[in-house]
C-alpha cells in the first residue's frame, strides 16, 4: 500500500512485496536481511534514533507548520543576496524530473541536454564578464573567492603570502576565504576604502611583490559603484598579482565588463538569477581568463564531437578534478550547483539581453529614488557615500540605527543595520508599492 | 533530434547608451545575448530535457552516488513561500527556518550517533574540508600544530585526498589487504605523532563493512589522531550501526545520497558535519541551539521526536562556537537542500530509515546474484564492484546505455580490475532489478567491437573526449563560425 | 524584452520583434496588420475594454490577493465533492507539459502515452464498476447523469417518458438532468426514499411501462449506503428500464460492485480521487454494459496495431461523436476532462487495491466514530438514519441548524445545513486532529 | 520504447473480507488493480509523458483550435492553496472565490460586448447547449414556444448541430456562397417562424470574416430569431470586433483557445456564455454578482479594472436569475480552468489581447503565403484552409508528423477539398512558421506512397482504425492473453 495518506511501516519509496523480499532472499541464500548486514555485534546499534514516521500530507503540515513561524516581512536587505522576481517559467522547467534527478554527466551520451544547458550558462558568463572561461558552478561567491586565491597561489611564477581585500568585505566572505587559504601560506589583509570605494593611493601603497592576488568589488557591499578598477588592475598587475573582481549577473550586465578593467578572475554569485531568497543558498560564479585553463578549480563543458561526427557536449579537461588527479586536483569540489546553474541560465534568458539591462538600470534608478525620498525625511541623510548606488545605499540616521531597524521590522520591513547610526536598503525586487510602503512606515518611525 | 543553441536562435546587441543613469565610463558599451520569448525557451528546455536520463527514467546504479528516487513532495516543502527568506534576517524573525535547521541537526546527530552538527557544508566534499579544519584547528588548539599528515586509504573517494590537501596536509594513501578491507600493519606503519586524521568510508568503496574498525579507532586515537567518517556510504547503516558508536570523530552526510534530495545533475547537495562533543567549538559559524530560556537546551539532546504534528513554541538562536574555525560558505549552505533532507527523514521516521538500507542491501546482494560478471570482494552491503575481466569496464558501461539502463561507475576502486561498481538503491524493485542483471548480462556476451561502438541507441553517440579536451571550446564564442 | 517582471506592451507570448513583423507584413504585401482585417467598419471596434496589463508578478499577486479573501475553514461538507489528499506526486506528474498542453488525440501515432493514460483510466473504471465499458470522462456527475438518460431514451425499444431520481437527489443533479432531457419528451419525477435510502414497497409502486430509466446513488447523498440495490435493479428490468447506478471510486472500492446489483450504467464523480476541493470541480463517470457500446457518449480509448503490428492506442468508434455524426451523434461533448481522468488515474495507481480499500474502509469507520462522539454531545444525536454510512452522516441538533452552522463557521468548520435542525458531517479529507477540534468546537456550540 | 500498462507490471487482489466494517452483503468481494511504489509510478507517467507532442513540443497549427501557448504562471496560480475550496462554502467563507468570478464575468462581458455571463459551462460545447437552452426558455416565456429549428452553416463546428439537436430542435443546414460565406438567400429561405436561432461562427470555419453579419443580424431577428456566436475563432477578433457589437444575441466563450488554459489532452476547458439584457433572466443558477451593498452593482457596467493591485473590498453575492434555465453542472463548472483564465487575461490586458489576435492574424497570413498547397478562400484572418489537391489530406498530415512538427486539421470543412485547416496562432515566431512551411512543402512534394506509409519516425506507425473499431478492446480486462 503506496498511498501518500498511509503511514510507511518501511520506507514507502521501496516496492518490495513481502513475497518478493522472501524470493530474493533465497536467490542470494540468506535467511533474513539481517544476515546481509556483516557488522561485528559490538557495533551494531540496536537502540532506536526515536523519530516518527509520518504520512507525506503530515509531513507536508510538519514543515508548513515550522516554516509558518517566520515572518512576513518585505525584505530591504541585499549585501550579496537578493530576491529578484524568479518568473514561473524557470520553476516548471527546471524541476522537470530529468534535470532535477540526474546525477554528474559522465555519461555524457545520455546527459546532452544538460551538457548544453550548462554550455549556455559558462557563455552568458563569459559574455557577461568578457573572460574567455567560466566554469559551470562553484557553491557560492565567498566558496569562489576561496577557490580564487588558491589558483592565484597555483598560477603564480614567484611565491608571495599576501592577498588584498577591501576592508569593507562582508566578514562571512573574507572568513570563509581565510578557510580556504588556512593550508597555504597565504595571508588575507584589508585594504582600506575611502567613501565606499577604493583609495587608489592607499592601495598603492599596500601592493608590493609580495601580494598574490588583490580583490576588489563592483559594486561594493554597500551599493556603491567602483569608479578607478583599472588603476587598481594596474597595481596588480605591476605586482605580478591576479586581479579578482566580485560581481553578480544582474550588475554585469549594465558595469564595466571586467575584461576592459583588467579581471584576471571574477567571482561572484550568479543566483541573484535564478533562484527566489533562499536563506543564502547561491551558485558561485567563477571565470577567469584563457591563461588558467589548466588550473581552472570546478568543472568545464566543452564540444566535441560523436561518432557521427556531430556536434556533442562533455565534460571536459577533467584530470584537472579530485576524482582523478586526487589531491593534486585544482580544487577539492564534487557536487556543485549545477542545476541552480541551469536556473539562472533559464531567468537570464527568460528576460534577455534587454531585459537584464533595464533591470540593472531599475537597480540604479530604484536605489537613487529611494535614496532621495529618505533623504527627504528629517534625521536622514541618504546616500550616505557620494556615489553611483546599485541596488542598495547606506543611508545615516540620527537616531540610534538598531532601534529604527527593530521599529520597521515590526512594521513589516527588514534593513540591515551596517553602524550605530546607518542602515543599509536595497530595492531588489521589492514592488515600488512596498518601497512606498516603506518610506512611509520610515517616516514613522524616525518621526 | 538535435537542439540549437539559443545563441543559435537569436542573438540581439544591446546598447547600454542612451538612457543609462550612469556615467559612460562606469557602464559596459553592450550586451549581446539571445532574445527569446518564454513558447521558445519552454521548447528549448523541454527538448534539452529530452536528452537527459533522470532518476524517473529508470535505473541509475552508480556505485558510491546513491541514486534514490527524489519523492516528489519534497519539492514541494522547498517552494513554500515561508522557506523563502534573506540570510540576514533578524532570529527572531525566522523561528521557523533556525526551527527546521536545529531539528534536522537533531536527526542528523541522533542517525550518526554524533553530538554536534552543523548544516553550513554546500556538499560532501565541502563537508570533509569542514572536517579537516576542525581537525586541525582541535591539533592547533592543543598544542599539536606540527601534525601534518592525513591517511586515507587508496580506495578512498578522490575528495578525501584533495580535500585533506587543500587543508595544507600530507595525503598518505592506505593500502588495502587481500580482503579489500584496511591493512591493518600497513596503518600501523602509517601512523604516528605526525597523524592528523584518518579518513575512512565504511562500508568502504567495495561495498565491505570494516571489521576491525574499533581496533583501527583505538590505533589512531593512540597516536592522538582523529577518525573522520566520510558519509557517502551512509545508506548501508541506517538504524544498523551508526559513526559515532563505531569511533568516529567527525563524519559529514551526503544528503543528496542517503536522505534522496534530488543531484540536480550535479548539484546542489548538502554536507553537514557531525562530531563529538570535543570537537563541537571548533565548529563553523554560526550554529543554531535552542535558546536558554526553552525546554531543549541543545540539538541532540531531547529524547524523541517532539512535537511530531507541527511547530514547536521553543525559540532558537544563532551562536558561535568558542573556538569556531569560522565560515566555509557566505551564508548557512544549501538550505533548500537542507529543506528536502528533513522532509525525507520525517516522513521516513526510524522505521523507514532503516528499511531503507534494508532494502538498499538486499538489492545490491541481489542483483549481484543474478549478474554474469564475477564480484571478487564480499559480503558487501549497500554497493559492490563487479570486474568486467577481458573487458573494457568503459565500453561496458557505454553498451548498456542502449539496453535503456544507466550502467554503474566504471574503472573505480582499481583495487579490481575493469571496475564496475554498483549501487542500485533500495528503490529498485525485483523486475527492474531482473532488466538491469539481464542488460549487465547481454552485455557481457558482446564482442569488443560491439561495445566500442556503442553507444549507438543514445541522443549523442560515443563522444570523442580527447578532441573536446585538445581544443577547448567552453562556449559558444567560440563557436561562432560553426553555426 | 520577455522578461515576467516586465510589464507588456503587446501579448508577452507573441514572438515578434519589429524587424519580424514587418518582414512578415512584407512577404503578405501588406502595409499593416490592420489591413488584413476584413471588418466592416461598421462593426469595428475601436473603444478599449478598460483591462490593465500587468507583470507576471504582478498578476500573481493580484490573483493571490483576490483569493486571500476566501477564509481557511477546515470542511465536513461533502455531498458530491470531497476534498481527499491527493499525492504530490500526481501533481508533479499530471503538470508535465506533455499531458497538460496536448490536444485530443485525434493523431494517435505522437499520443501514444496519453492514449495508454486514458485507457488505463477506463479500465480501473472497468474493474470497480464490473461493467465491460467506460467512456475517458464526462464533464461531471449530473451530466453523466443527462447522458445517462439520453442513452436510455436512445436504447430503450418501446417508447416511455418517465425518469424516476430518489427525492434525496441534490437539487443541482436534478436540474441538470432535466435540462439533458429538456429536448425530449422525457420527464423527470422523484420516488420517496424511507430512512435515507430506496424504499423497495413504494418504488414498486412508482414503476410502470412508461419509465425508461430509474436512478440511484450508492451511497446517497447523506452517506447511507443502499441496502436493497438489487430489489431496486429487479423492478427496472421487469420495467424494461435502464438501471442508473451513482457512485465514485472511493465507495466503489468497497461498495457492491455495481455489475453485481444488475445496474446497467454508472455514473459519477471520479474526481473525488485526483483533484483537490476545487469549486465542484469534477469529472463525470461514466460506464455501462457492452450491450449500448454504440450508443455511448463520449470519448473511447481501444486498442489496435500500427503498421508494424505493435499494439498500439487510439481513439475509437468516433463515429458516435459530433464532430463526425452532427446532429445524430450519441453527445455534444467534444472537450472534455481528459486531463482529470489522467490525473484520477494517477491517484489511484498510487493508492493502489489496498490503499483504495482501506481509504474507502476508513471512511466507514471514521464516519461511524465521528457520528458517536456527536451523538454523545447533549442536543445532538446522530446518525439520523439507523443506515451505514460512509464518509458522512446526518446529524439531528435540537437548536436551530443554521445557527450552529454559523456558529461553527466563525470558528473554523463548514458543515451543511439539510433541514431545520439536521446538519450533515463528512470526514473524507479531514485528519483526525480536525476531527477532535470539530468535536471540541462542536460541543462549545451545543453546550 | 514500449511502456507496459500498469497491469502489466502488476496485479493485486485485495479480498475485501476480514477487517471490513460494513456486512458482507453490503460490499463487492475483492479489487484487483496494479499495486506499484511511487518510484515505478513516477517511471511510468514520465515514460508516457514522453510519448506525447504538446505546446512546448513544437507547433500545434490545428485550425480551429487555436493551440495557443499555455503561460506556465498560469498553473501556479490555480495552484493556490486558497483557491481550493468547496463549493458549498458559504458565500460569506469565499469572498475571493466570488470576486474571481465576478472580475471574469466583467472581463468577458467586455470583450465580447455582452451584457451578462454565466461562467457554469464546463466546455465550448456545454455553452452551446446553454445558448440553446437559454434561447428556448426565451421563446418559452414569449409564448413563442413553437419555434423548433437552429440553423446552423454547413461548415460549422460539429458541436453546434449536436447542441441544438440536445436541445430538442430540428437542425436546418445552410450552404456556403461561392465565396466561403453565408448564402443570404438561402439563410432567407431557411428563416421562418420556427426559426428558434441562428448559430454562426465569425470568423467563420474558412477564416472568412461574415461581411454581411449585420444584415444577417438583421434578418434574424425580423422572423424574431436569436443569432448565437460559436467563440472558437474569437482569437480572430480581439479588440477589432465583438460579437455583441455585430448583433450577437448570446456567444460562448472557449478559454482554453482564447484564454491559453491547457487543453489537457481533451480536457477540462470551459465555455462561459455571454447574452444580451433580455436573454439574462434566463441563465443557468446561480450567478455572481456585486452585492448591492457595495460600489458595484452588476458584472459588467463598471467602467474601468477596478483595483488593479489587489482585491476589492467589495462584497459578492450568489443569486439566481428571474426565468433561470437550472443548472447545467452539478456546481458550478470547471474552476480552476476559470482561474487560469482570469490570470491570462489580467496579464495581457487590452494591449496583450489586441496585439495577440493581430499576430495571429500575421502568422496565419505569412504562414499561407509560405507554403505551396492552394489556399482558395481568403481574405482569411487567424486561420486558412489550404487544399492538398490530389493528395490525401489525412496521408499529409501523418507525414508532417515525420517532420517533427503537428499537422492541421484534415479533411474539414468540406467545402475545400482535402482540406488543411490550419491555425498557427500568435505564439509562433517567424523562423518556426518558416519551418513549419517547409514541412508543407517537403510533404507536398511527396508521392502517394511514401505518404501512405507515413509516419515512420513517430512512437507508434500508422494506426489500424477499422480493426480498433471492428473489435473494440476498450480496458486491460480485454487484453488478458495478450500480455
Amino acid at each position: 500500500m503506496n498511498g501518500a495518506e498511509t503511514r510507511a511501516s518501511g520506507s514507502p519509496y521501496a516496492p518490495h512485496t513481502a513475497d518478493e523480499r522472501d524470493a530474493m532472499l533465497e536467490a542470494v541464500e540468506a535467511d533474513s536481511i539481517t544476515d546481509l548486514f556483516d557488522i561485528p555485534d559490538a557495533v551494531r546499534f540496536s537502540d532506536e534514533f526515536g523519530i516518527d514516521a509520518r504520512t507525506e500530507r503530515e509531513t507536508r503540515r510538519l514543515v508548513r507548520s515550522i516554516l509558518g513561524r517566520n515572518e512576513n516581512l518585505t525584505e530591504l536587505l541585499g549585501r550579496g543576496h537578493y530576491g529578484y522576481y524568479v518568473p514561473s517559467l524557470v520553476d516548471h522547467l527546471a524541476d522537470r524530473s530529468e534535470f532535477l534527478t540526474s546525477y554528474t554527466q559522465y555519461q555524457p551520451e545520455i546527459s546532452q541536454g544538460f551538457l548544453q544547458a550548462l554550455f549556455e550558462y559558462q557563455s552568458l558568463l563569459v559574455e557577461l564578464t568578457g573572460l574567455e572561461i567560466a566554469n559551470c558552478s562553484m557553491y557560492d561567491a565567498a566558496t569562489a573567492l576561496g577557490e580564487a586565491a588558491t589558483l592565484a597561489d597555483r598560477v603564480r611564477d614567484t611565491s608571495g603570502h599576501r592577498i588584498l581585500v577591501p576592508d569593507l568585505l562582508r566578514e562571512e566572505r573574507r572568513s570563509t576565504l581565510e578557510n580556504y587559504v588556512a593550508g597555504t601560506d597565504l595571508i588575507v589583509e584589508a585594504y582600506p576604502t575611502a567613501d565606499g570605494a577604493i583609495d587608489v593611493d592607499e592601495l598603492a601603497d599596500a601592493v608590493d611583490e609580495d601580494v598574490v592576488m588583490l580583490y576588489a568589488e563592483n559594486p561594493t557591499v554597500r551599493g556603491t559603484i567602483e569608479e578607478r578598477l583599472d588603476a587598481a588592475s594596474e597595481l596588480a598587475t605591476d605586482a605580478d598579482a591576479l586581479f579578482v573582481l566580485g560581481s553578480d549577473p544582474v550588475a554585469l550586465s549594465l558595469l564595466q565588463r571586467p575584461a576592459d578593467v583588467g579581471a584576471d578572475v571574477v567571482i561572484g554569485d550568479a543566483s541573484v538569477l535564478g533562484l527566489p531568497t533562499s536563506y543564502g543558498m547561491g551558485l558561485g560564479l567563477f571565470a577567469c581568463r584563457e591563461d588558467y585553463l589548466r588550473q581552472v578549480p570546478g568543472r568545464l563543458v566543452g564540444v566535441s564531437e560523436d561518432a557521427t561526427d556531430r556536434r556533442a557536449f562533455t565534460l571536459t579537461l577533467q584530470t584537472r578534478e579530485q576524482h582523478i588527479r586526487r589531491e593534486r586536483a585544482t580544487s577539492n569540489i564534487c557536487t556543485n550547483q549545477a542545476w541552480v546553474a541551469l536556473r539562472t541560465a533559464m531567468h537570464a534568458a527568460a528576460l534577455g539581453p534587454n531585459g537584464l539591462v533595464d533591470l540593472a538600470k531599475r537597480d540604479v534608478t530604484r536605489a537613487e529614488n529611494l535614496a532621495e525620498r529618505l533623504d527627504d525625511l528629517v534625521g536622514v541623510s541618504a546616500p550616505v557615500h557620494d556615489r553611483h548606488h546599485i541596488r542598495e545605499f547606506v543611508a545615516h540616521v540620527d537616531q540610534p540605527a538598531p532601534a529604527i531597524a527593530e521599529d520597521l521590522e515590526t512594521r513589516g520591513f527588514a534593513v540591515h543595520v551596517v553602524g550605530k547610526h546607518e542602515l543599509q536598503c536595497c530595492v531588489a525586487g521589492v514592488p515600488d508599492t512596498e518601497l512606498d510602503a516603506f518610506v512611509a512606515a520610515f517616516s514613522e518611525v524616525v518621526r | 533530434q538535435y537542439e540549437p543553441l539559443l545563441s543559435e536562435k537569436d542573438r540581439t546587441r544591446v546598447e547600454i547608451g542612451d538612457d543609462s543613469p550612469l556615467p559612460d565610463d562606469l557602464t559596459r558599451d553592450e550586451l549581446e545575448l539571445p532574445a527569446l520569448s518564454e513558447p521558445e525557451l519552454a521548447r528549448h528546455y523541454t527538448r534539452l530535457s529530452q536528452m537527459i536520463y533522470g532518476i524517473d527514467s529508470g535505473p541509475y546504479p552508480l556505485g558510491s552516488c546513491t541514486m534514490k528516487y527524489n519523492p516528489k513532495f519534497t519539492e514541494d516543502v522547498a517552494a513554500l513561500p515561508s522557506a523563502s527568506v534573506h540570510p540576514d534576517r533578524s532570529a527572531a524573525s525566522i523561528q521557523g527556518t533556525l526551527e527546521l535547521l536545529s531539528r534536522l541537526q537533531d536527526y542528523l546527530g541522533r542517525i550518526g550517533g554524533m553530538d554536534a552538527v552543523t548544516l553550513q557544508p554546500p556538499a560532501g566534499a565541502a563537508g570533509e574540508f569542514v572536517g579537516i579544519r576542525v581537525a586541525a584547528a582541535y591539533h592547533e588548539h592543543n598544542g599539536e600544530g606540527h601534525r601534518d599528515e592525513v591517511i586515507v586509504p587508496e580506495s578512498a573517494h578522490g575528495t578525501n585526498f584533495a580535500s585533506a590537501a587543500l587543508g595544507g596536509y600530507d595525503v598518505v594513501s592506505l593500502p588495502s589487504d587481500d580482503e579489500g578491507r584496511v591493512d591493518l600493519d600497513a596503518l600501523d606503519a602509517a601512523l604516528s605523532e605526525h597523524t592528523a586524521a584518518l579518513m575512512l568510508t565504511n562500508p568502504n568503496t567495495l561495498g565491505l563493512f570494516e571489521r576491525d574498525i574499533e581496533k583501527i579507532a583505538d590505533m589512531v586515537h593512540d597516536v592522538g589522531g582523529l577518525l573522520y567518517y566520510d558519509g557517502a556510504n551512509l545508506n548501508a547503516l541506517l538504524g544498523r550501526a551508526r559513526p559515532g558508536d563505531m569511533g568516529f570523530d567527525v563524519m559529514h552526510y551526503n544528503v543528496h545520497k542517503t536522505f534522496a534530495t534530488p543531484h540536480g545533475g550535479g548539484g546542489p547537495g548538502a554536507g553537514p558535519v557531525g562530531v563529538v562533543d570535543e570537537l563541537a567549538p571548533f565548529l563553523p559559524a554560526p550554529r543554531v541551539r535552542a535558546a536558554e530560556d526553552g525546554a531543549r537546551t541543545g540539538d541532540s539532546d531531547s529524547a524523541s521526536d517532539s512535537a511530531g504534528a507541527g511547530a514547536s513554541e521553543q525559540r532558537y538562536e544563532l551562536f558561535d562556537p568558542e573556538h569556531t574555525i569560522g565560515k566555509v560558505h557566505g551564508f548557512q549552505g544549501n538550505w533548500l537542500v537542507l529543506v528536502k533532507a528533513f522532509a525525507y527523514i520525517a516522513r521516513l521516521g526510524d522505521e523507514g530509515l532503516a528499511d531503507a538500507s534494508a532494502k538498499a542491501v538486499l538489492n545490491a546482494n541481489y542483483l549481484a546474484s543474478r549478474i554474469e560478471f564475477s564480484v571478487p570482494y564480499g559480503p558487501f552491503h549497500h554497493e559492490f564492484v563487479a570486474s568486467a575481466g577481458e573487458q573494457d569496464a568503459a565500453d561496458v558501461a557505454k553498451r548498456m546505455l542502449d539496453y535503456g539502463v544507466h550502467p554503474p561507475t566504471t574503472k573505480w576502486p582499481e583495487i579490481v580490475p575493469e571496475a564496475l561498481m554498483t549501487e542500485p538503491t533500495e528503490v529498485e524493485s525485483k523486475d527492474t532489478l531482473d532488466r538491469l542483471a539481464a542488460a549487465f548480462n547481454a552485455v557481457a556476451r558482446e564482442d569488443d567491437e560491439t561495445l566500442a561502438d556503442a553507444p549507438e541507441r543514445t541522443t549523442a553517440r560515443r563522444i570523442d573526449q580527447t578532441s573536446a579536451a585538445r581544443s577547448p571550446r567552453l562556449s559558444w564564442h567560440e563557436l561562432a563560425d560553426d553555426s
